[in-house]
């Protein structure tokens, strides 16, 4: 079924009774060409290439929850691609390519809206730092605007210019960046990936990956065994058990990144703000609540919740940047579970297991990177060979020193 | 309309207030919600998709539809809930989302378009033409959805966060509550009674059961006298425990202020954050409404409500009411109506096994079908077995049914039971380690269970922390009535019929997306938007999982419940992150040299939390570059002063200290004499650069390290490892010693002049080369002095205690200014260390190694140190890394940019061809020319090398040499001079 | 969520600084393999239950603390000074 | 030279006052942090003995007519107003004179008002009269001391406007629900 406004209109003036499942709920074959373990954004998105891109239709992606019930349900929803390292500056501009046709490649509304971010900077140090990201983001292709202090008053005329704790020197704009409504994102891919013949199956947990003479034969699932030669681990906030069932031990700590939305109000902040000084960001969603977060609860954790002091100090970040938001009232907090590496960037790497791809390892910036995840993925499951994008989020990167850390905060995991 | 008689409202005290520009009046003890009933105001507001009047259901902080915006001058907080809102005199409140008003807000089209704009309706639309979205769709969209409106102005009030610790924590004061407080307090724990309301007593004040043969009012007013005077009872009024965190940690909302016209300095709200050994859940329990067609017209209320309006606040919400419920509160709620001489329009009571008996007309086996009215309910539509029939109401008490309040036993992902028995989830056992559910909360709902079940979860609470507890408790009697209910979800009929009534989710919604297969409850939430309102479904979600569990022929329990997360009412960003306004987000470090500086007129920049002068500018001078250069000249030709107290200082004692120096750092310390000085280089482990400064041997086993200005914390922890964790035999002691010494660097060809003029002895420059130091007195006083320079100038840094340093500050730089120099900033310093090609974190910002910047040799081969063995690594190594190089401009004057990317000449500047980046530049004054370093592939091997300095942002291209980075006196004997 | 020192007493989260894995109280020694370092540096079980961290109390006593808890209920079982930890020998 | 000036570091901050709070400097004469040397721990220990200190248990201090010594670290203390000369060779002694701002807060439970700060439960039953804490105020370091009826706070030197400023609102505050 293809959706349009026509059809809303049409199926309207009918009572919506002819609107089908959004997917199937098939049960699982006995064996798929290859197997996707994780239904979570880059897994439905990995369907969906290895599909579309590749024509691998006889897949199956296995969800221990529901479809989408990870991260990509649980996160701040901005997309961007302004990083400045080779290696990560082409795959988040692939990325951004990719979600500016999302909709019309998915007959799906995912909202990507281009509203602007502003990423804020304090000191001359950190306007040099922000230019070479700048520069970067330009020569590859992407779009950047350095803003001084009126720059950014122009855009921003509510933050607090005269007494914030760190005054405001200018901001660099990222004009295509943005946000998107982080469900229909992975409910678009799902969609997509089950009209291309894909089997989307919940409540399916991986236990086991079975692995022959350093081959991969299938996995077993508490819905029974699955045999493939392909398998892919994209099961990011629980990366670790998962690989350990290969006998693999990842360059991954898992941690806690709360968020929080407010009460929907009125329009009142239109760009998405980054304020690297106080680890804070926010934009305001299409309903009107205004979402926001900042960093870890920075010890290791899968509880998927948090604690005040985080919670705290971003409240702080906003009260000193922004205190016009001070009586927008936090309606919910929520915390997702981070596959924290030792330079903050992801891997999409073969393991040492023939057949056995994985994909983790995504910090807190997965979201902006599900498409070309799944994209380069899908190309690395279905060739054998990494995508000219992703060719540096190798799994070894960490014991050769060919590092991508953009943070600069070195091999503790949770700094990035 | 006021009922003579009734209510715990002080008819003395007349409280006029406005909404929506009309002037009412009140009474003290009012809530907005009451008194606006009370006035006959009955919408309130409009909902969130559909635009649908809204009226108050509730007369609690779950209201759902009450919601306005309070005014106070030129601020305004949205989406206050009304039956919150305690009436103070001069309150101004007025509707949101409608315009261009209440009664005719032009978005109500919405409604009319609803069969348009059911459940994921925009995730099926909108898509064509794409640039359509940013420019026309979401805009609209935008601006229509929201509810009410921020002022956009900072908020200025005063809030305030608060630690407070117990034993026991009993949230909540109904009967449950006031009895495990009372129990637990005679028992002598340390108790924190806190409630959401204005007032304790819970459901007693709302109600007219007797407790102990008194009126329950009475007898909570009884306990809660006796709770005050227990010194070691602290009760908290109006304060909302918000969630459940580890530890016994709970986070809680007071509401300080607010129900004050004037609060003077009181905090407007208070941000608690409770630590207690023990808590008791006795939130008490929600009424919930049914799901019948119309059901959200205003004057549609829970049955609960009505009576709380009634008792508590001497309001009838209508003149003529209905009742409709599943469950034998319908009675109650109709005979306290009736002896208060409301008419009762109906009884209606889905239930066939009921009694018809009643001075009231009694439909059972009854359902409400239907409701009218324009702007308000005024008839409903009753549908028995003797069909359908209009009876004339303007209002109706609905009860579904009671959920517990058990929304804090889910904050650490506990997951509720169903509870057949009572048609609802309770608190999974154990959900929250230490916090004990009571009463309704835990699923008891007579009063005389909840005041037993009290006694016994205190009893819980006191044997967990090692206290007797009474053997047996007295618990008064109370009304012990049974709880039957049979559920009632959903009356099918003509029309919607609403289950979330902030977000306009409707059963058709639910139903829909079960058919879309959306069929878990996580989906048809996210799908529906069903519980994301303001009032987080507490009203609508279990009511939409029945609905689910329906359409999808699963049971409840098979469906189960989306989570419930902290906050469990909201909080406002202001209350949570009180003190962080202006300045207050992070302490604020001053030097000794502070005023000094700003009298000078120097503009103060901030570097790690501390403020340094960025230059000091003289009259004439209009620009900072002049006074940049000026300060550049002063050091180069004559004598500058710089305040460098904010380098971190780390005295470091003990038997191991050299060895332990030997570790941490890259070179060797253990061969450091006595008043000697070496620069070090410190590595994290991972290989790259950590920090860089000088340590000093002040005598045997005793060194003091210096560490740049924003690396001091990390390096003070990291040393604090290395020591503890890696070799904690080792005999070192360390502390911070750099808030104790003032340090100023003197330097210039005629430092060691200036020097000589305040120091009690005179430096033999045969006693005082490069590199050492020493300890010296200024009028008696001792002081350190260092011979070291981060200006490539003879120089020296004097430390004296920090209490001296203001006044030596002075001194130092009005004697510089007699020599022809003076005080010189950040920009100046700045630029002497470029022209030397001294680095700062610009360069070892983290991804940088030893190698990358040239000093891979000072990486001594003879010993360990951190770092040393991840350094080694393939990546890290070799030509492919970009290394440190001085860069100039082919044409000296033309202006180069720090953030600007290296390219061969000739090469476009593309990611593809990218060499590397510019990490500093500055005018030199010395070497008349732009300088800039940065880092460039295989840089070493290129100096002499053209290449081409791209600053797409700035818009500008310069061609530049290739040079080491060592710009001026590259032999370095100005410094040792 | 608080935090037993073993000096200090019960103290609440904010005073704390988390580092890892206690993997880094076992430094490779001298010439150890690269394999080691990799392992000591990246490589983490990273287990959802039980596992020992390193906590700084660096508003406190600056003490370097082994802190065995369970990262799925945050439940804290036992707090050790590292100086006082066997691995820390050197 | 000239005889040079010594600056408090509290200059111009105090004395201030909320209602019954009062907050006014308390700096001691000397502060030096002293840790006992490898070897030499029991010497040490008897000559804090000979000075009528000891070496206390951590978060507590020992205060004698001379001074008082105050634990704050697994093998470090600050020893207030006395001399440390007998100590010398014993332990690793550092001169913290100048490194600190000490301030008294006195008034009706200044315990209620460093509650809006300190993330202790600093009430007389918990914070006894020889507790001694290390801790946070506000996102300061610093070290709370039971002074009899008040209590003493130290933060360094370099942010005692911040600590000022902020113990001040919350004086106000608490003062202001005092009536």
């Amino acid at each position: 079924m293809r959706y349009s406004g026509l059809k809303v209109i049409t199926e309207g003036l009918f009572g919506n009774k002819g609107w089908g499942p959004a997917w199937r709920s098939p049960e699982p074959k006995a064996e798929y060409d290859a197997i996707i373990i994780g239904g979570g954004g880059h897994g439905l998105s990995t369907a969906y290439y290895l599909a579309k891109n590749h024509g691998l239709t006889n897949i199956a992606v296995l969800e221990k929850g529901y479809l989408g019930g990870g991260n990509i349900g649980r996160n701040t929803t901005i997309v961007r691609a302004n990083y400045f390292l080779p290696g990560n500056s082409e795959f988040y501009s692939h990325s951004l390519k990719l979600w500016e046709g999302l909709e019309g490649e998915l007959n799906y509304n995912v909202m990507h809206s281009q509203r602007g971010l502003i990423n804020l900077f304090h000191s001359d140090g950190q306007r040099d730092a922000f230019a070479r990201r700048g520069n970067m983001m330009i020569s590859q292709g992407d779009d950047a605007i350095l803003l001084d202090r009126d720059g950014v008053r122009e855009h921003l005329p509510y933050l607090d210019f005269d007494q914030t704790r760190f005054p405001i020197y200018g901001g660099l704009l990222h004009p295509r960046g943005g946000t998107a409504r982080h469900d229909a994102v992975a409910w678009g891919f799902a969609r997509g990936a089950d009209r291309r013949g894909v089997d989307l199956i919940q409540n399916c947990e991986v236990t086991g990956i079975d692995i022959e003479n350093g081959r991969v034969r299938g996995v077993q699932t508490t819905r029974g065994a699955i045999r493939a030669k392909k398998v892919g681990i994209i099961v990011a906030g629980r990366s670790g058990q998962v690989a350990a069932m290969a006998g693999m031990r990842l360059p991954v700590e898992s941690h806690i990144l709360q968020a929080f939305v407010t009460e929907g109000l009125k329009p009142v902040i239109h760009h998405v703000i980054s304020f690297g000084m106080g680890h804070f960001y926010i934009s305001q969603s299409d309903k009107g609540g205004l979402v926001f977060g900042g960093d870890l609860d920075f010890y290791a954790s899968y509880a998927a919740r948090g604690n005040l002091p985080m919670v705290e100090h971003v409240m702080e970040a906003g009260m000193t940047l922004m205190p016009m938001i001070g009586r927008a009232k936090v309606l919910r907090s929520w915390g997702g579970i981070m596959d924290m590496t030792p330079d903050g960037s992801p891997i999409i790497d073969k393991t040492h297991i023939d057949g056995l791809f994985i994909d983790c390892g995504w910090n807190y910036g997965g979201f902006k990177a599900v498409p070309a995840s799944g994209w380069c993925m899908a190309h690395l499951m279905a060739t054998g060979e990494s995508h000219a994008v992703a060719r540096r989020f190798r799994l070894d990167r960490f014991a050769t020193g060919h590092l991508l850390d953009e943070e600069g905060t070195g091999s503790q995991h949770n700094l990035h | 309309m006021r009922i003579d008689g009734k209510g715990l409202i002080d008819r003395t005290r007349r409280l006029s207030f406005r909404f929506d520009g009309t002037t009412y009046s009140g009474f003290a003890g009012d809530t907005l919600a009451s008194a606006l009933l009370a006035n006959g105001v009955r919408v309130l507001g409009r909902s969130f998709k559909y635009h649908r009047p809204r009226g108050i259901l509730t007369a609690g902080s779950e209201e759902p539809g009450a919601l306005v915006e309070v005014l106070e001058g030129a601020q305004q907080t949205p989406n206050v809930r009304a039956t919150v809102q305690e009436l103070y005199d001069g309150l101004a409140a007025q509707s949101q989302n409608r315009w261009p008003s209440l009664k005719y807000d032009v978005l109500a089209v919405n409604d009319l378009l609803a069969p348009f704009l059911g459940a994921g309706f925009y995730y099926k639309t909108f898509m064509w033409p794409r640039a359509f979205w940013e420019r026309l769709y979401e805009p609209a969209i935008r601006r229509a959805a929201g509810l009410g409106r921020l002022s956009g102005k900072h908020d200025e009030a005063v809030y305030e966060k608060a630690f407070a610790f117990c034993d026991l924590l009993v949230i909540g004061s109904g009967p449950a509550g006031l009895m495990a407080a009372l129990t637990a307090a005679r028992a002598g724990a340390d108790v924190i009674l806190a409630e959401e309301d204005s007032r304790m007593g819970g459901r007693l004040l709302a109600d007219t059961g007797e407790i102990g043969g008194m009126p329950g009012a009475d007898w909570a007013a009884g306990v809660l006298a006796e709770l005050a005077a227990l010194p070691n009872v602290r009760l908290m009024t109006r304060t909302t425990v918000t969630g459940a965190y580890d530890h016994g940690t709970y986070g809680a909302l007071e509401r300080t202020g607010l129900h004050l016209a004037n609060p003077g300095d009181l905090p407007r709200e208070c941000f608690w954050r409770i630590v207690a050994k023990q808590a008791i859940l006795a939130a008490g329990a929600l009424e919930r409404p049914i799901a019948f067609p119309d059901n959200d017209r205003p004057g549609v209320m829970t049955a609960s409500a009505v009576r709380a309006y009634l008792n508590r606040w001497g309001v009838a919400p209508g003149r003529k009411v209905a009742i409709f419920a599943n469950n034998d509160s319908a009675r109650a709620t109709a005979d306290a109506l009736a002896a208060a001489g409301v008419t009762v329009a109906a009884l209606i009571d889905s239930r066939a096994d009921v009694s018809v008996e009643g001075p009231y007309p009694v439909y059972r086996a009854a359902q409400v079908v239907g409701t009218h009215g324009r702007h308000g309910l005024d008839w409903i539509a009753v549908r028995d077995h003797n069909g359908e029939r209009r009876v004339e109401a303007d209002c109706l008490a609905v009860s579904g049914g009671w959920n517990p309040t058990l929304h804090l036993t889910c904050h650490m992902n506990g997951r509720p039971v169903w509870a057949p028995g009572i048609a609802a989830f309770v608190p999974a056992p154990g959900a929250v380690p230490g916090l004990t559910p009571c009463g309704a909360a835990a699923g008891v709902f007579s009063t005389a269970g909840c005041l037993a079940d009290g006694a016994r979860a205190a009893g819980v609470a006191l044997a967990a922390l090692g206290h007797a507890a009474p053997a047996t408790p007295e618990v008064p009697r109370a009304e012990d009535g049974a709880y039957a209910i049979a559920p009632l979800w959903v009356v099918e009929g003509k029309g919607r019929a609403w289950l979330d009534f902030a977000n306009d989710v409707t059963v058709k919604d639910v139903r829909l997306a079960a058919q879309e297969n959306f069929a878990g409850v996580e989906h048809m939430k996210r799908y529906t938007t069903q519980g994301m309102a303001p009032d987080q479904g507490k009203n609508s979600n279990i009511g939409a999982l029945a609905v689910l569990a329906d359409a999808t022929g699963r049971g409840i329990p098979d469906t189960g419940t989306t989570t419930y997360r902290p906050p469990y009412v909201p909080v406002s960003i202001a209350a949570m992150g009180a003190g962080g306004r202006a300045e207050g987000f992070a302490p604020q470090r001053f030097t000794t040299s502070h005023d000094a500086s700003v009298a000078r007129g120097a503009p103060m920049i901030e570097a790690g939390l501390w403020y340094r002068p960025s230059y000091f500018p003289r009259p004439g001078e209009t620009t900072w570059r002049e006074a940049c250069d000026r300060e550049v000249a002063w050091v180069r030709e004559r004598v500058g002063v710089c305040d460098v107290s904010t380098l971190g200082k780390i005295d470091i004692q003990g038997r191991d200290a050299a060895r332990f120096l030997d570790l941490v750092y890259t070179n060797t310390f253990s061969t450091l004499k006595p008043g000697r000085v070496r620069y070090g280089l410190m590595l994290r482990e991972d290989g790259l650069v950590m920090d860089d400064g000088t340590t000093a041997c002040l005598a045997e086993n005793h060194y003091l390290m210096t560490t740049t200005t924003a690396g001091a914390g990390q390096v003070m922890r990291h040393l604090d490892f290395v020591h503890q964790a890696l070799r904690p035999g080792w005999d070192v002691h360390m502390i911070s010693v750099t808030e104790q010494w003032a340090q100023f660097a003197v330097a210039g060809p005629r430092a060691r002049d200036l020097l000589n003029s305040v120091l009690d002895q005179r430096l033999n420059p045969g006693e005082w080369p490069f590199m050492t130091c020493g300890a010296v007195t200024l009028n008696g006083v001792g002081a350190r002095l260092f011979r070291i320079s981060f200006s490539g100038e003879h120089a020296y840094e004097l430390a004296v205690p920090a209490r001296y340093g203001a006044a030596l500050f002075r001194d130092l730089v009005a004697r510089a200014e007699t020599m022809g120099g003076g005080a010189y900033g950040m920009e100046a310093l700045n630029v002497l260390r470029i022209e030397k090609g001294l680095i700062t974190h610009a360069e070892i910002h983290g991804r940088t190694t030893a190698f990358d910047i040239g000093l891979d040799k000072m990486v001594s081969g003879r010993k360990d140190c951190i770092g040393k063995a991840a350094a080694q690594r393939p990546g890290l190594l070799g030509p492919e890394r970009e290394q440190l190089v001085g860069l100039r401009p082919l044409d000296h004057e033309r202006a180069i940019f720090a953030g600007a990317h290296l390219y061969r000449q000739g090469e476009a500047a593309r990611r593809e061809n990218d060499q590397g980046y510019v990490t500093s530049v500055c005018w030199s004054p010395t070497m008349h020319s732009y300088l800039g370093l940065g880092f460039l592939r295989n840089g070493r091997a290129r100096h002499g090398e053209v290449v081409k300095l791209a600053d797409m942002l700035r818009k500008t291209e310069v061609l530049c040499e290739v040079c080491d980075p060592v710009f001026f006196d590259p032999e370095g004997a100005r410094a040792r001079g | 969520m608080r935090i037993t020192c073993p000096l200090c007493g019960e103290r609440d989260r904010r005073e704390f600084y988390y580092y890892g894995a206690d993997d880094y109280l076992r430094r490779p020694g001298e010439g150890a393999a690269p394999a080691a370092w990799d392992a000591y540096l990246h490589l983490r079980d990273n287990p959802a239950g039980v596992t020992r961290d390193l906590w700084y109390h660096d508003m406190g006593c600056a003490a370097w603390l082994v802190v065995e808890r369970n990262t799925v209920t945050h439940e804290v079982l036992s707090v050790r000074l590292a100086s006082e930890a066997e691995e820390g020998a050197a | 030279m000239a005889e040079l000036l010594a600056t408090p570091a509290t200059d111009g901050l105090l004395p201030i006052t909320y209602g019954p709070f009062g907050l006014t400097d308390a700096a001691p004469a000397r502060i030096t942090s002293v840790a006992p040397l490898a070897g030499q721990t029991r010497a040490f220990k008897a000559a804090l003995k000979a000075m009528g200190l000891g070496w206390p248990a951590p978060n507590r201090q020992i205060r004698a007519p001379g001074g008082r010594i105050v634990r704050t670290g697994a093998g470090q203390a600050f020893l207030l107003e006395a001399d440390p000369a007998p100590l010398a060779g014993l332990g690793a002694l550092t001169d913290q004179t100048d490194a600190w701002a000490t301030l008294r807060l006195t008034g009706p439970a200044p315990d209620e008002v460093l509650a809006r700060l300190i993330p202790v439960d600093l009430r007389p039953g918990a914070f006894g009269e020889d507790a001694a804490l290390r801790t946070a105020l506000g996102h300061m370091m610093s070290v709370v001391l039971r002074a009899g009826d008040g209590i003493e706070i130290m933060v360094f030197r370099s942010m005692a406007r911040t600590a000022v400023h902020e113990i001040a609102a919350a004086m106000s505050a608490v003062a202001a629900r005092r009536g």
